[in-house]
């Protein structure tokens, strides 16, 4: 088997990502694809790691989930402060903004 | 050209010269208001040591050999940008230090005289504040080394002659003044500017050292529009027709302004220049002729005004610009002339500076009124006033031995080694002069009384009439003393140059010949205003009298020539403005409106619309990243 | 992940492998039901009754039955709950426990039947971080299982468990960073051989004290027992549940005390070695005796649960959050540092234990005046501001201040001014206090 | 380090395991209505994402997955979807016209690409297998620890700040202002009893009565009942429980008898 099978599936699993970001309305579901979607790109790295013999691509997938977590403190904060004015989680709501 | 010596002993205190009072001005106006009860005594004591540092460096001027007398003392580099270098850097040579002694002596007499007379103004610390800028401004433009730096002190007294005659804004005459002289002023800068670039594109450099040197260089059509660039920056800074409209308003100002600055400093900053540059007018015949032209045409329009008007400053302020047309003209026979120019600009500073404040003290007394038609039978009134001002009248008029004789004589005996024409026409318009004065004594000192109810003319203090004392002594005897004694035709020479061309008459006849034909003037003076009563209503007057009270359509003709044709271009490019280039881009912007109307649709505010673009995007982009790798 | 320094790990044979696991398995569920007969007789002992005596010696066969029973009783199934989540659950909760054993040492290398291998199943190097990550996969359990009972206290308890294992796996997390860095690796085996000369409980005793109190955190035990605290949330999580699903979880958390009993004593008090008199004799760390010394360990460890349980009472949520994440988080933070620097200071500066102690010393002294210090001038700052607090209280709240409409601030009374009155120059002020809504009985005793 | 390392049989197995198993959840995350069944979907993805890892020589980065996104992140989300109870399903109808179809297709357009392109790629991409660089600092946390504190230093360190940053930021964000500050357990105690309020626990249902449901009145020591020893809703809608009159004598004779 080759190693770059594990690159495919992240491709696959980052298409099914995008498509959750763009098919649900959920906001939490769509941070969520949005985490799959950095979760496919960290298979990458760590493949691309071991296909090139080198460590680096690890220690970018780590940044990455370090970052990712950052950012989904931030991103449910938003969502609960969404929800606490407009008593909904979906992200159609808040298109008011773009005013 | 003499070599540049290096500042050293008293001369390493240049820069203080100008630091003094900029200081002061400092201190005065952004001090605010704590500084009101001590800030005008600080003014005086700054420009007073400017001055006794001026003295100190005369003295170490004179200790030195001629050929060592120009002192350069540079501070920093102040621009550099490219090829362009420009240093914040002092010239003091023999030129440098006449103008540095009469600004600072001068400026300190009037400041001093000012203490007495804006005793009682509100704003006299801002007063005193714009006077210290405007005698930093004066230093640094006759100190400076280079051209850029002149202009620096060029603005500056701009400046500061625009904030003084407008330091009564209140009045609207002043505000209008002060905006007139300011912008007829710009055209002068406009033509220094100018010739800056020319000179930095001709040769590479503006220090005045770089520019003289290599004048050879540079061919006569340049030298030629560097001339007569500078020639327009000296009429519009020393009232030169065609710019001259501004210094009869500018008398707006209070009158140590006006004696200040309108009088015996900034108005001759132009003969400086010409005579700074003679190097570039030596070259430029054209130029230089150019020059003779103006200052002949203003001695006339100066002279005529000044028989015209009832206004005593305005008055003054013609014969002012006649006298300074004197020095342009002298400035313009070429070395001959030069020193005779400068030597002129000291007596005639002094003397008119002088007149000035008399005129002022006369006006102290008689309740601020100008109009000389509501004088008269003063002199017993304002003893000390009447003498100091009829030594400023002798000067001025020229009878030997009071100063405005020998330096005028001398413009005169100039004028006609260079060409008979001129030399009788400027003999024509010292008759003139005679006839004024004596027009403008007789009516403010002789005579009845015509005073307004309840004024009550009067001495005015000791404050005042010191200065007066010290400028009527000035006036008589610093002709005299500058010639026999201070032999500044050597002194200046080694800036100037000077050629001694044979005379083709004796001296002696000119002499006799300007006498009478001053003593004509005077007697036609005392004749007409003397003797016969003064109506207090101005009569009807002949043509020449009404053109001359109306500034000789000075401000007419600009009207017609200047301020119309920019009304008519200005409505027309507004109206083109509105319509064309607004309606442009109002076109524009509605095109974009109604595109972005359309286009809007697309901004749903919805994320996920948003991110549906984006994928399409990445698509779009790993579509053209596979088709490039195939290919 | 089979290098040399695992060479042993991953090199048995299947029926070995096979072994080991029934062997962990049937260990487990053994010590759960040991633990649950020892914990009863403990704590009745410690409230002066006798404990289960009648089944079997000593009741010792008591816990068997009570999951005979368990296993035969009726199962209900809440009509609201979400099905699918509701059996999966108890699952993972189960699973995940067992699993979690896997990389724990009972003994060095001794020989079965003929084959060299280690008492463990399993090792490799990260395997502490395997622990914590199975941890969190436990939880789960308990958070779905609040959340598919589709019911009230369940979902709160559920809640409660998450904001819990997140908060004290944290501080838990943190403990391990000093036994890493004395240890170098974070294999569970490569840490016990690393005690050989002294238990890092002794070298590292803030560790160990804060991993003891967040494994009581961690295994939502008594007096961290928030998620299932009968008082106010009936059962918790599993209030809903019943028969073997119950059952399922009442087993995990007994594994669970369990597997960090074991982590415990891995990592801190030195694993399956003998305890120092002990370990005067030569053969004590050989053979099969190590697995007597660590069971007697871990049973320490699980005594000390219930001694906690019979002793202490349940903390307040707020106060219980309040310590893990502003106590145990900044000291282990304060800690982490400490043994840092001192690591850098042995390696790279010469200093002796001696100095080292003293500067430690020193250190902690400076912290304890600092802290006096501090805690004085904060006495003294909350002082201040009570005093302002009460100022303001008495000072009257001008509505309009400079000329426009302002809130209150806290401690301030809203006075309603009426404009007109103040236009005609009649300063009367009706006042409408706006404060805390009176707390007026609506229930009040009408009879 | 240039030999190829050729991935073995076992390997092969988890990959097509843990793989399918990852696109399963990936599919059902995407698929499912409820958040919570979203969000459990995602777990298994990211479980066997970990193991992926492990099986691509990253142990270290397996647990870290398991640890941080398994066990922090996704706990998060639960905990977020708990409080704000987003609970019931989504609606499956699309607001916004063709945006359902316009992401198929492009999704599924994307995957076949990427694919496509990426297979063609790397179909004869070599491995070299990570065993040198593991074995250069004498493990993979080792040689990954290297890596971060030295080449890697300042994004290390950035990421710190980001992560404080964050965590202030989240608190910034649900931060709720109290007017007053929150009364203390002891300050609610004093309250409750200066009020003048009922001060101990209120009668339960049914108390000295025949019945224990909820909507019988406890009695009162002298027979009378108790309102409210029954929840308000029941007394707003007046379904209070009548209380048959022996029991009412027949408490009072008990008390009597008492008495005497």
């Amino acid at each position: 088997m080759n190693p770059s099978n594990y690159i495919l599936l992240s491709a696959v699993l980052f298409s099914i990502g995008a498509i959750g970001v763009l098919v649900r309305r959920n906001a939490i579901i769509v941070f969520m694809s949005v985490e799959l979607m950095l979760n496919a790109a960290n298979l990458s790295f760590v493949t691309f790691a071991r296909m090139n013999g080198n460590l680096d691509g690890q220690v970018v997938a780590f940044f990455v989930m370090v970052v990712a977590a950052a950012e989904v403190v931030i991103g449910l904060a938003i969502i609960v402060t969404i929800f606490r004015t407009r008593r909904s989680a979906s992200i159609d709501e808040p298109s008011l903004l773009k005013y | 050209m003499t070599e540049l010596m290096p500042a050293e002993g008293v001369f390493s205190l240049i820069w203080l010269l100008i630091a003094l009072p900029l200081a002061g001005a400092i201190v005065l106006l952004f001090g605010g208001r704590r500084t009101n009860s001590w800030g005008p005594y600080l003014g005086v004591l700054t420009v007073s040591a400017s001055a006794v540092l001026g003295v100190l460096m005369l003295l170490g001027l004179l200790d030195r050999p001629a050929e060592e007398r120009t002192v350069e003392q540079t501070l920093f580099t102040w621009v550099f940008v490219g090829d362009f270098q420009a240093d914040m850097a002092f010239q003091l040579d023999q030129l440098s230090m006449v103008f540095v002694l009469l600004i600072t002596i001068v400026g300190a007499l009037i400041h001093v005289y000012s203490l007495g007379y804006m005793a009682h103004d509100p704003d006299r610390r801002k007063f005193f504040g714009y006077l210290n800028l405007f005698v930093a401004a004066m230093l640094l433009l006759v100190l400076a080394n280079n051209y850029l730096l002149v202009y620096v002190g060029w603005e500056g007294v701009g400046l500061a002659s625009f904030l003084l005659i407008g330091f009564w804004q209140a009045k609207p005459s002043a505000a209008a003044a002060a905006k007139k002289a300011f912008i007829i002023n710009r055209v002068g800068d406009v033509g220094l500017s100018l010739a800056i670039m020319l000179m930095f594109v001709t040769f590479g450099s503006v220090s005045f050292d770089d520019v003289f040197r290599s004048t050879s260089e540079a061919s006569e059509g340049t030298l030629t529009a560097i001339g007569l660039l500078l020639l327009l920056a000296a009429a519009g800074k020393s009232a030169q027709f065609p710019l001259q409209a501004w210094l009869l308003d500018a008398m707006e100002g209070p009158t140590p302004v006006s004696a200040l600055i309108h009088a015996a400093t900034m108005v001759t900053a132009g003969v400086y220049l010409i005579v700074r540059s003679n190097a570039i007018y030596n070259a430029a015949v054209w130029a230089a002729t150019a020059v003779v032209i103006v200052g002949l045409i203003t001695i006339f329009m100066g002279a005529i005004i000044g028989s015209a008007k009832d206004d005593i400053k305005k008055s003054l302020a013609g014969s002012t610009m006649s006298q300074i047309g004197y020095m342009i003209f002298a400035a313009g026979l070429g070395p001959i002339g030069y020193v005779f120019a400068i030597f002129h600009l000291l007596t005639h500073g002094v003397f008119k500076a002088g007149l000035f404040l008399g005129a002022g003290s006369v006006m102290h007394g008689m309740n601020d009124n100008v109009n000389m038609r509501r004088y008269g039978a003063l002199k017993g009134l304002m003893v000390i006033t009447f003498i100091t001002f009829m030594a400023g009248y002798l000067a001025i008029i020229g009878i030997p031995p009071f100063s405005g004789f020998w330096s005028k004589d001398e413009i005169i005996h100039a004028a006609f080694e260079r060409n008979a024409f001129i030399g009788i026409a400027t003999i024509l318009a010292a008759g003139i002069t005679g006839f004024y004065m004596t027009r403008m004594i007789a009516m403010t000192f002789f005579g009845k009384p015509r005073w307004e109810e309840g004024v009550h003319p009067h001495e005015s203090p000791a404050v005042m009439t010191i200065p007066l004392i010290i400028l009527a002594l000035g006036s008589t005897f610093m002709g005299m003393a500058l010639l026999f004694w201070g032999n500044i035709e050597s002194w200046l020479e080694p800036v100037t140059g000077f050629a001694s061309e044979p005379t083709p008459l004796p001296t002696m006849f000119y002499i006799g010949v300007t006498l009478v034909v001053v003593i004509i003037g005077a007697v036609i003076g005392w004749i007409t205003y003397g003797v016969k009563p003064v109506p207090i209503d101005p009569p009807h007057g002949s043509w020449l009298t009404r053109a001359a009270r109306k500034d000789l359509y000075g401000d007419a003709v600009n009207d017609v020539l200047v301020v119309q044709p920019s009304l008519a271009t200005a409505r027309y490019l507004s109206w083109f403005d509105d319509k064309g280039i607004d309606g442009f881009v109002n076109g524009i912007a509605r095109w974009v409106g109604l595109l972005a109307n359309t286009l809007r649709r697309t901004q749903s505010g919805l994320v996920r619309s948003y991110a549906l673009s984006m994928v399409g995007g990445v698509f779009v982009v790993v579509l053209a990243l596979l088709l490039v790798r195939m290919n | 992940m089979s290098g040399s320094q695992f060479g042993l790990f991953g090199n048995d044979p299947w029926w070995l492998v096979i072994g080991k696991s029934v062997a962990v398995f049937g260990l487990l569920v053994l010590l759960t039901l040991f633990t649950i007969w020892w914990e009863r007789r403990v704590v009745s002992r410690m409230q002066n009754r006798i404990g289960p005596n009648r089944v079997g010696p000593f009741g010792l066969l008591q816990s068997l039955m009570d999951g005979f029973k368990l296993a035969f009783k009726e199962e209900i199934l809440p009509k609201s709950a979400h099905v699918g989540v509701y059996w999966i659950a108890p699952v993972i909760s189960a699973t995940a426990a067992f699993v979690a054993f896997a990389v724990i040492p009972f003994g060095p290398t001794v020989s079965i039947f003929g084959v060299e291998t280690p008492l463990q199943l399993t090792d490799f190097p990260v395997s502490v971080l395997y622990v914590l990550a199975i941890a969190s996969i436990g939880v789960y359990g308990l958070v779905l299982a609040g959340w598919a009972s589709g019911s009230t206290y369940p979902l709160l308890g559920g809640l409660r468990s998450t904001a819990q294992v997140i908060s004290y796996e944290i501080a838990m997390g943190l403990s391990f960073v000093g036994v890493f860095l004395y240890a170098g690796s974070m294999s569970t085996s490569e840490i016990v051989i690393a005690q050989e000369p002294i238990w890092y409980a002794v070298i590292l005793l803030p560790s160990f004290l804060i991993y003891v109190t967040s494994m009581v955190g961690e295994t939502n035990r008594a007096p961290f027992d928030l998620p299932e605290a009968e008082g106010e949330l009936v059962g918790g999580f599993h209030t809903e549940y019943s028969s073997l699903k119950f059952a399922l979880f009442f087993l995990a958390e007994y594994i669970n005390m369990v597997t960090v009993s074991a982590l415990a004593t891995t990592l801190f008090l030195g694993g399956y070695l003998a305890p120092w008199p002990l370990s005067l004799w030569e053969s004590a760390n050989t053979g099969w005796w190590p697995v007597l010394w660590w069971l007697i360990k871990v049973q320490l460890f699980i005594f000390l649960f219930i001694w906690l349980r019979a002793t202490l009472p349940r903390m307040r949520y707020d106060q219980f959050m309040k310590f893990g994440w502003k106590i145990l988080i900044p000291i282990s933070i304060v800690w982490i540092f400490i043994i840092a620097i001192a690591r850098l200071f042995r390696d790279s500066v010469s200093v002796t234990n001696t100095q080292l102690l003293v500067g430690g010393a020193i250190v902690i002294a400076v912290l304890l005046i600092g802290s006096w210090l501090f805690q004085l001038r904060a006495d003294k700052r909350d002082a201040a501001a009570e005093l302002e607090l009460d100022e303001r209280r008495a000072r009257p709240f001008d509505a309009n201040a400079g000329g426009y409409p302002v809130p209150p601030l806290p401690g301030e009374r809203f006075e309603y001014t009426s404009r007109r009155a103040m236009a005609a120059g009649t300063v009367a002020t009706t006042t409408v206090a706006v404060a805390a809504p009176e707390t007026t009985n609506e229930e009040a005793p009408d009879a | 380090m240039n030999e190829v390392i050729e991935p073995n049989l076992g390997e092969t197995l988890v990959f097509w395991i843990c793989g399918g198993l990852a696109v399963v959840g990936a599919l059902g995350m995407v698929i499912s209505r409820k958040a919570v069944h979203s969000a459990l979907w995602i777990a298994l993805t990211m479980i066997n994402l970990a193991i992926l890892y492990v099986a691509n020589s990253a142990p270290f980065l397996g647990m870290v997955q398991v640890v941080v996104y398994t066990g922090a992140v996704m706990m998060l989300f639960l905990f977020v979807l708990m409080v704000v109870g987003v609970d019931s399903s989504d609606s499956l109808i699309e607001t916004i016209k063709g945006q359902r179809v316009a992401a198929l297709l492009l999704g599924v357009g994307l995957t076949i690409m990427l694919v496509a392109g990426l297979g063609a790629g790397l179909s004869g991409a070599g491995t070299i297998g990570l065993d040198a660089a593991n074995a250069a600092d004498g493990g993979n946390v080792q040689g990954l620890a290297r890596l971060m504190f030295s080449d890697y230093i300042i994004a290390f360190q950035a990421t710190g700040a980001l992560l404080i940053t964050a965590a202030v930021g989240a608190m910034v964000l649900t931060h709720r202002e109290y007017w007053q500050p929150r009364k203390s357990q002891r300050e609610l105690s004093q309250d409750r009893f200066t009020d003048g309020g009922h001060p101990g626990n209120k009668p339960s249902p049914g108390v000295y009565a025949r019945h224990n449901a909820v909507d019988t009145p406890a009695l009162l020591p002298d027979g009378s009942t108790s309102a409210i020893s029954i929840p308000a809703p029941l007394r707003a809608r007046d379904d209070a429980r009548a209380i048959d009159v022996n029991d009412i004598t027949n408490v009072r004779r008990l008390t009597e008898g008492e008495s005497e």
